[in-house]
């Protein structure tokens, strides 16, 4: 499972891909998944705000993940 | 005939986007165009660099386009941002929107600008003599 | 360093509108072009004639941009008025202001065009197919 | 004493310029003049708004008209 990384997220993990299934757990929604990334990059948990999309689209905390969807760390959106 | 412009380039050409908006059925048309501005608190920014989500971007500028017209009667709508390396003055993101009437226009247009900074996922590095900054990520 | 323009012309040129109102300091730019629209409560307008008292009006418009610069942080500010026969879709009036921030060069820009509308001594007239009409002349 | 017009004013009186002592009583003031144009010209009293400028400054109908000023009839303005 890929996890797309931008902004300060990149800076944080110090890549712009992380590989969930490398010899790790792969976590069943969001909120598993965001519990993972601040237990691992405790930097998380200082940001204004973090989002996760699934599929180009911004999901809730209860949204499953399968195999197949494109995920990405959304931090805070900083564009115009 | 409505249309709707939804873009990430490497270059904003401001100067390209009244025909993109002018329509025979507009009395008004209203820009916004976000520039590169040499003072942030007080500190001087030497340069800006942007980055995209850009499959999702385009999406949610979509989203926003589609918002807009179902709020007011618009003609044209345009939602444009660049990404990459900008200096001082460079123009970064344009939208506008074209109605009949003026009041639609520049309702459409703010909603435009304000929607795509809570919601598009672009990203704002400020580059400063000796430090750069993700802009917001931090409370 | 602040700038403002006021005119008096023949022919809007909206692409050129960029470059002026462009301004290291500021974040934002906002303009609104006022074009001609073709319908008017169902009728069809052939073209419009415009007239302005130019002495009153440039007076008038310089007023109206030192009003918007005590209101709001201003850097840049324009009002441009066309005279003359306008076919449809053509260009009437541009008006826009830059600042640092987006709120001010909206609710600048906005007001421009308000106040410019409700007192500047300009006259349209509405040319349809087998009359012509002086705009708001009458209740 | 020269009043300009312009737009519907000028088509109500169908000409550019009204030389106002050309024979006649001249307006002392601006509710003067405004009063004499109705009266010559009833279509005036039609009109949404009937303003008159003063030296290209709009003026209320208090104020006195001397020789040397420019005199205008604003009618309703409808530009933008």
């Amino acid at each position: 499972m890929e996890v797309l990384l931008f902004g300060i997220a990149k800076d944080i993990v110090g890549k712009t891909v992380i590989h969930l299934d490398e010899g790790g757990e792969v976590p069943a929604s969001v909120s598993e998944l965001k519990e993972q990334l601040i237990s691992s990059y405790p930097e998380f948990a200082k940001l204004s705000s973090l989002a996760i999309a699934v599929n180009s689209e911004y999901a809730t905390d209860n949204v499953s993940l399968g195999k197949g969807d494109e995920i990405a760390i959304i931090p805070p959106v900083s564009g115009g | 005939m409505e249309k709707t412009i939804v873009e990430i380039v490497d270059y904003i050409e401001p100067d390209k986007v009244y025909a993109e908006l002018s329509h025979s059925e507009s009395g008004g048309i209203c820009v916004f165009v976000g520039t590169v501005r040499e003072f942030t608190q007080g500190e001087e920014v030497v340069s800006l660099e942007f980055e995209a989500y850009e499959n999702m971007a385009l999406k949610e500028m979509k989203k926003i386009a589609t918002e807009a017209k179902a709020k007011w009667k618009l003609n044209t709508v345009l939602l444009r941002h660049a990404v990459g390396a900008k200096e001082i003055q460079e123009p970064v993101v344009v939208v506008g929107a074209s109605a009949a009437h003026r009041d639609a226009c520049f309702k459409a247009c703010r909603y435009l600008i304000d929607t795509l900074k809570e919601r598009v996922p672009i990203w704002k590095k400020e580059l400063f003599k000796n430090k750069s900054v993700w802009v917001s990520a931090h409370p």
